[in-house]
């Protein structure tokens, strides 16, 4: 049974990538049919998954799969490689299958035609195969090893089209932030690994539960907080929420895959991975990150009027509740946030994206180059032309917005419920948390129907466009509808409770709460979101209904001119700031970006202009100018006067007593008889 | 047949170079095909014997047992042997330095300049190369380190590009300023070791012994800051690195490869195989320098890269910080964490092989580019010789133009920048992780080169690659097979090694927890 | 009386040997050469040398001396008022000399010579064509091989061209 | 006066003269006339030697005897030279003969 699991617990892994590898290697040739190979092979994947979410329903102790194999070893350091399916991410790997699947599926019709038709389907199955390998891993190692390989399909995906320049600008942009995240991800599993020994999850969990921290829990935080950097990168937290609405420049398809269901909520998923090792220090930090988030994302999406971008930063803010939910303690929360968003968010990023290939559609056929299909102001009284994607765009705006009956009104609840109680229980500055988590709700509620209203109602922008559009084909339509049902409450409580506004169904059995090793009482947490539940519940339908209601005015019944309040608002300057993202891409373009490459312009004036050519050729210089003094010492001196002194010398002697060489063979015999004389005088010889 | 194999690996390619002569006597000069294709079977002959030698290779066995070791005496007057071995720190840079020269003769194919010079100087530098893997007893170690030095120079100075002759002597001057202190300090080990000897396995003993000093510094202090600077111009660290930017930028682009590629590693090869085992005492009061100057590396070697616009010099940039990491790994040898120094020590040897694939793999590419547009701008300078060209981007949106090039350039720079699943990230993690376990500090500044080696990498790709196509460039030619035969073996070893490092690693860690343990012996 | 003769003989010796040397006329040399060469047979006689006094006269006087003479003759031109015979390095040449013939002298003077008995008077001629038969026999024919290869020399180095 | 002395000095003197005929003429014949005067003292040592030195033989004779047919000899091949001499340079002034200088 184990070897079995294991075996498509493997499969599951590696389809997606055996995908990749061979519509890389084959593409060009199997052309115009990628799409099933892909499909195919997603289509399996997506049944071992079913298969696995399954397991979740019979009873058993333990997580459903745990193995691993030595992957290296040096002696002492070993790493491994390994899969650890508990209940979670069983629901993940579901998650997971299902949206790539759907979004396979949606995509055959919309990259109809695209130039590098089959590498967007190779680079799906790489990215398919990255998300699995975070889902399965039982180390942070490993994790950590598929979390860049999800930094390297979103790069290519985002730049995908990377003729546009702003597609190679944001494809960058979004792997460079969330390497800042990854290196304090990696620097914290390091802290992790050098107190515990262990790189495995459920070995730091009994390590930390072990007292392997004992003493030093401020260092335990610290590197809690260091690992959910990478969270912070990766699900587009605060402050490294900047590349996420820049990767709306990939195509829509992959924006509902990767940008809103699962690559984001990687993170997420990450937290609710080492919940058990984080100190109530850690999550204070990781709530407070999820709710200024959470906020600060919601108030952009008001202003934004591309209707990408407004799920995008809707997607930022629904990312900060999670993480909020986490920080707060609401393990079960926050993680089934995940999983109604995934499928909600999912729906409307599949539904603006057959809204703007009929734009796109629409507009090419008029030759109109210069309208952005994706701008809302352009759209308007689509509903009737639109119908199928009408009615899910609304299904999913209404589980976004927290309405009873649908999905996303049962995890935010929970949410809303962990923030009030966790004010309960901390009092003081942390009613920003639920303040924060309630002011988001019905900025949610608000702009999500500006954006239903602007595009299904109200007068066409145009009435030449609006004659063109048609509603997408059904492979499209198909994923939408499929969507939409699943952001209904029921699919997540049945069978256990057919009550809307009840959360206790399935999921929350199947998700039970876990231990927290690090110093938290999640019992009194659960407590408190059990007392707390009625008031959010209240509460959040009262903000709810608010933001909608506002909406309606504004954008419906246009009871308020929303260009006046704008422009008063635009007094302060609200307006602005929020249109520009709170400045922050300026900010950091400003502050960080520019002075850095600045600085790096300086570095490499520093190291060759300064360094290598004053400096170390000046030693060059020095020692060519000494050898030029000692080599004129050398020669006029010690070689003219001295050596060849010697030369002149002999030169000289030679000169003259070359005289007495005149071949006067009596001169020689003069010498010689000299000679004997001498001789005899010095020996003495009588 | 054993014990020749070593011998054989080394003069090989001194046999092939001589076989040209009377080639170029009995076809003329002009025939350069006979150069090429006797360079080629040469060193393919020589690659393949590195082969063999790693399938019979045992890392469990050491020097001394093992069964390739030759020990003839050579100058008996000064107890000189001839005294070749292998173990696991030399075969991983033997089956380097093999592949690598194979490969270099292929992206040479093009030259035509005096082929017979530059075909037997490249097969003298190998056989130098290879002498300084293979040398055991300290004066042959010496001795091949400087036959290769010349070789190189005129390398450099005859075949490289319009600054050569600068480059060459400025490379040539560094690397004898450093070999002139190696040189002191295998004569003080000579000297003060008894017996007099040559003999690193000897001197293992002996030199821990010496206990003399001058000027009131310790023999060995000296020594260990003689043999240092030697090594130190080698890899090259800060602040002796700036010979490497230009020597790699003039060369011609085999030349390159095998500079970055090999070239650098016998600075930490012989920081590993001379310096550790010699003098553990001050390897352990050296260290935090030693990782000092990693990160030093690291940091400023990818900020410079930053601000590059000529392709081969941002290479030649990250190399400087490519080799911080392996610095930063040596100096965890001290690490009181057992599983952090041989995470440290493994991981720096696994990133002097992985760094010598992944760097040869981006200058053969950037020589591929080279070949074609005839510059390799990112941007163009502003006082380029073409006016209207100055401060346009080099290149753009080629991308779609060359897939199959930019496939391969995508690999070489995510090995690069360190994604996991190509060998880079498991080297550098790996010295990470060592580096942590012993300066906690500073391996967090240094994990900043993470972040900085993205940064220029992508930012490099981004204005090369992508965007919307440069029209200059619309016909401009892919891969082509002999390329594509240099390029290919590089890019499945780095995906091979990133996905399965364990046949590196098991090869390796034998000889790495020797050394550990001598130095831990110090501590 | 043979004191005087000695005397004499020996004044004569050196006397023409002065002029031999110092002789500004070649052939006044040479003929100065005659009386030195007789005078030294005379010594010879004087030191019961007869055979060799003998010798001295019919070889030096009797061939030498005349093959010297012909060499003057065949080597200065007739027509020339006095056969020229110049001298130089007279200095430096007579100081040499004269500082030999002190050392000479001196050697002479301070050497206790071994005096034997004095030889009977009586003639050397058999004594010496023994002795040159017997003992020195080799040395005798190499000499008259010598002297053949000489003279053959001789002629062959004189023949005109 | 009858004694070995007187000899002596008188070969003495006669070497002397010769050496300064040898050193000082000019003209090879006179050169050759040194040279007889020299073997000539030579041979006077020969004989008083072997006269008044005790020897029952007559050695010194032979040696003298040896000594006239070699200056024989020596005469004879030096004129040879000599002629050929003035035939090649029309001079026998060996001042002339200076093929050797420096």
């Amino acid at each position: 049974m184990e070897s079995n699991l294991n075996l498509l617990a493997l499969l599951n892994l590696f389809l997606p990538l055996v995908s990749f590898a061979i519509l890389i290697f084959f593409g060009k040739k199997i052309g115009e049919s990628a799409h099933w190979v892909a499909l195919t092979l997603i289509g399996i994947t997506l049944v071992i998954a079913m298969f696995f979410f399954s397991t979740v329903f019979s009873p058993h102790e333990g997580p459903i799969l745990q193995s691993s194999i030595q992957w290296f070893t040096t002696g002492s350091f070993t790493l491994y490689l390994g899969f650890l399916i508990n209940n979670v991410a069983a629901i993940m790997l579901l998650v997971v299958a299902l949206i790539s699947f759907l979004v396979h599926l949606y995509s055959v019709e919309y990259m109809k035609g695209d130039p590098r038709y089959s590498r967007y389907f190779a680079y799906l199955g790489i990215f398919t195969f990255s998300m699995n390998g975070i889902v399965l891993a039982d180390s942070l190692v490993m994790m950590y090893v598929f979390w860049e390989l999800v930094g390297l399909s979103s790069y290519l995906l985002i730049g995908f089209w990377f003729e546009k320049d702003s597609a190679a600008n944001a494809c960058k942009k979004a792997f460079l932030t969330n390497r800042v995240g990854d290196i304090g991800m990696f620097i914290g599993m390091m802290i992790l690994f050098f107190t515990v020994g262990t790189f495995q999850l459920d070995g730091l969990a009994d390590g930390v539960k072990d007292g392997a921290f004992s003493g030093n829990m401020q260092l335990l935080t610290i590197a809690g907080i260091l690992v959910f950097m990478g969270a912070v990168g990766k699900s587009a937290q605060f402050p490294l929420h900047i590349w996420l609405p820049d990767a709306m420049e990939g195509p829509t398809p992959v924006s509902a895959l990767i940008h809103a269901a699962t690559m984001v909520a990687a993170g997420v998923y990450m937290v609710v991975r080492i919940f058990p090792i984080l100190t109530p220090g850690a999550l204070e930090f990781i709530a407070v990150v999820g709710a200024i988030t959470a906020l600060m994302a919601a108030i952009i999406a008001i202003t934004q009027n591309d209707i990408k971008r407004v799920l995008a930063y809707s997607t930022v803010s629904q990312l900060g509740y999670m993480i909020m939910a986490l920080g707060v303690g609401a393990y079960q929360a926050g993680f089934f946030h995940l999983t109604t968003h995934a499928m909600f968010k999912a729906c409307l990023f599949l539904c603006s994206g057959s809204v703007i290939h009929a734009m796109h559609h629409a507009l090419h056929e008029l030759h109109d180059h210069d309208t952005d299909p994706q701008d809302m102001r352009f759209m308007g009284g689509l509903k009737s032309k639109m119908p199928i994607t009408y009615w899910s765009m609304l299904i999913a705006t209404l589980a976004i917005a927290g309405v009873p009956f649908f999905s996303g009104f049962l995890s935010k609840d929970a949410i809303l419920a962990g923030t009030l109680s966790y004010y309960h229980s901390h009092h003081g500055w942390t009613i920003f948390l639920p303040l924060a988590g309630f002011g988001a709700a019905a900025i949610t509620a608000f702009y999500m129907f500006r954006l239903i209203f602007m595009t299904f109602y109200g007068k066409p922008y145009e009435q030449k466009i609006h004659a063109h559009i048609h509603e997408s084909p059904v492979k499209m339509t198909f994923p939408l509808i499929l969507l939409s049902v699943f952001s209904l409450a029921l699919i997540f409580t049945l069978p256990n409770t057919v009550n809307p506004v009840d959360s206790h169904g399935w999921f929350t059995h199947a998700v039970p709460m876990v231990q927290n090793n690090a110093g938290l009482d999640m019992h009194a947490v659960e407590e408190g979101i059990h007392h707390a539940h009625y008031t959010a519940m209240t509460l959040s339908l009262i903000v709810a209904g608010l933001g909608i209601f506002v909406s309606v005015l504004f954008y419906l019944l246009q009871k308020i001119d929303a260009s006046k309040i704008s422009s008063f608002m635009n007094k302060f300057k609200f307006y602005d700031i929020s249109f520009n993202k709170f400045y922050i891409d300026e900010i950091y373009n400003f502050l960080l970006y520019k002075p850095f490459l600045g600085l790096s312009w300086i570095a490499s004036k520093l190291d060759w202009d300064l360094y290598d050519q004053k400096f170390i050729d000046g030693w060059g210089w020095i020692t060519l100018k000494l050898s030029d003094k000692s080599g004129d010492a050398d020669y006029n001196w010690l070689d003219q006067k001295i050596v060849d002194g010697f030369g002149n010398l002999t030169n000289y002697f030679g000169k003259n007593l070359k005289l007495s060489q005149n071949g006067v063979v009596q001169n020689y015999l003069l010498g010689g008889m000299l000679g004997v004389v001498l001789l005899i005088i010095i020996f003495q010889q009588f | 047949m054993e014990s020749s194999i070593l011998t054989f690996l080394i003069f090989l390619p001194v046999a092939g170079a001589a076989l040209m002569l009377p080639f170029s006597k009995l076809y003329g000069k002009e025939n350069t095909h006979y150069f090429k294709w006797i360079a080629l079977i040469t060193t393919g002959i020589q690659f393949a014997l590195a082969l063999i030698l790693y399938r019979k290779f045992d890392p469990a066995l050491s020097v001394t047992e093992s069964p390739f070791t030759v020990q003839i005496d050579w100058i008996k007057h000064f107890n000189i042997q001839y005294f070749l071995g292998v173990d696991g720190l030399s075969m991983p840079m033997v089956l380097l330095t093999a592949l690598l020269s194979f490969i270099c003769i292929l992206a040479s194919w093009k030259i035509e300049k005096q082929a017979l010079g530059y075909f037997s100087l490249f097969l003298l530098l190998d056989a130098g190369m290879m002498g300084v893997f293979l040398a055991l007893d300290f004066f042959l170690f010496y001795v091949f380190w400087e036959v290769m030095l010349l070789p190189m120079y005129f390398l450099i100075g005859i075949w490289g590009g319009p600054q050569r002759m600068y480059a060459a002597i400025k490379f040539f001057l560094y690397t004898l300023f450093g070999s002139v202190f190696m040189l002191l300090a295998m004569l003080a080990l000579y000297y003060y070791s008894d017996p007099h000897t040559f003999n690193l396995i000897t001197l293992i003993q002996t030199a821990s012994s010496i206990d003399a000093s001058i000027w009131g510094f310790s023999v060995k202090y000296l020594i260990w800051i003689g043999l240092f600077i030697g090594f130190a111009i080698k890899v090259p660290i800060f602040p002796f690195h700036t010979w490497l930017p230009l020597a790699h930028v003039e060369a011609p682009t085999a030349i390159s490869v095998i500079l970055a590629g090999v070239l650098l590693k016998m600075g930490t090869y012989g920081l590993l195989r001379i310096s550790y085992p010699l003098l553990p005492g001050e390897v352990v009061n050296f260290s935090y320098i030693l990782a000092v100057l990693g990160v030093i590396n690291i940091i400023w070697g990818a900020v410079n890269a930053i601000a590059q616009i000529d392709m081969k010099k941002m290479v030649a940039y990250s190399s400087v910080s490519h080799m911080g990491y392996v610095l930063l790994g040596m100096a965890a040898a001290i690490s009181e964490s057992s599983a952090g120094a041989q995470a440290g020590m493994n991981g720096a040897v696994m990133q002097m092989f992985n760094h010598g694939t992944i760097t040869a793999m981006l200058f053969l590419l950037v020589g591929m580019v080279y070949d074609r547009a005839h510059h390799r701008w990112i941007i163009f300078p502003r006082d380029y010789e073409k006016p209207e060209l100055a401060g346009q981007p080099g290149f753009g949106g080629i991308g779609a133009q060359v897939p199959i090039y930019t496939g391969f350039v995508a690999l070489a720079f995510f090995a690069g920048l360190g994604l996991p699943a190509l060998s880079g990230f498991i080297s550098e993690a790996m010295c990470f992780i060592g580096g942590f376990s012993a300066f906690r500090t500073l391996t967090i500044i240094g994990t900043l080169g993470i972040l900085l080696n993205a940064i220029y990498f992508l930012r490099a790709y981004q204005r090369i690659f992508l965007g919307p196509l440069n029209e200059t460039y619309k016909d401009l030619t892919d891969i082509n097979k002999i390329e594509l035969a240099t390029i290919v073996p590089l890019a499945i070893i780095t995906l091979v090694l990133g996905v399965y490092p364990a046949p590196l690693l098991n090869m390796i860690a034998p000889a790495m927890d020797g050394i550990i343990q001598i130095v831990q012996s110090a501590l | 009386m043979g004191e005087n003769i000695f005397l004499m003989i020996a004044g004569l010796v050196i006397a023409s040997a002065f002029w031999v040397v110092f002789s500004p006329n070649l052939i006044h040399s040479a003929v100065s050469l005659l009386f030195t060469l007789f005078g030294t047979a005379g010594l010879y006689v004087f030191l019961y040398a007869d055979f060799i006094a003998a010798t001295q006269v019919v070889i030096y006087v009797g061939g030498i001396l005349v093959l010297i003479i012909f060499g003057v003759m065949l080597t200065n031109r007739i027509d020339t008022p006095s056969i020229a015979a110049g001298s130089a390095n007279q200095f430096i040449g007579g100081i040499g000399a004269f500082a030999i013939f002190v050392m000479q002298i001196g050697v002479i003077f301070n050497t206790p010579w071994q005096i034997g008995n004095n030889q009977s008077r009586e003639t050397t001629v058999d004594t010496i064509g023994k002795l040159l038969l017997n003992e020195y026999l080799l040395p005798f024919e190499i000499v008259s091989i010598l002297l053949l290869a000489a003279l053959m020399g001789a002629a062959l180095l004189s023949r005109r061209n | 006066m009858d004694s070995l002395n007187s000899y002596l000095v008188i070969a003495a003197v006669l070497f002397a003269l010769g050496i300064y005929g040898v050193i000082t003429r000019k003209n090879a014949v006179a050169i050759l006339m040194g040279i007889e005067l020299i073997l000539n003292s030579a041979n006077i040592n020969f004989i008083a030697f072997n006269r008044f030195g005790g020897m029952e033989t007559l050695d010194g004779h032979v040696f003298s005897i040896f000594v006239i047919v070699l200056a024989a000899a020596e005469a004879a091949v030096a004129l040879a030279i000599v002629i050929n001499l003035f035939k090649n340079i029309g001079s026998v002034n060996v001042d002339d003969a200076d093929l050797l200088k420096g």
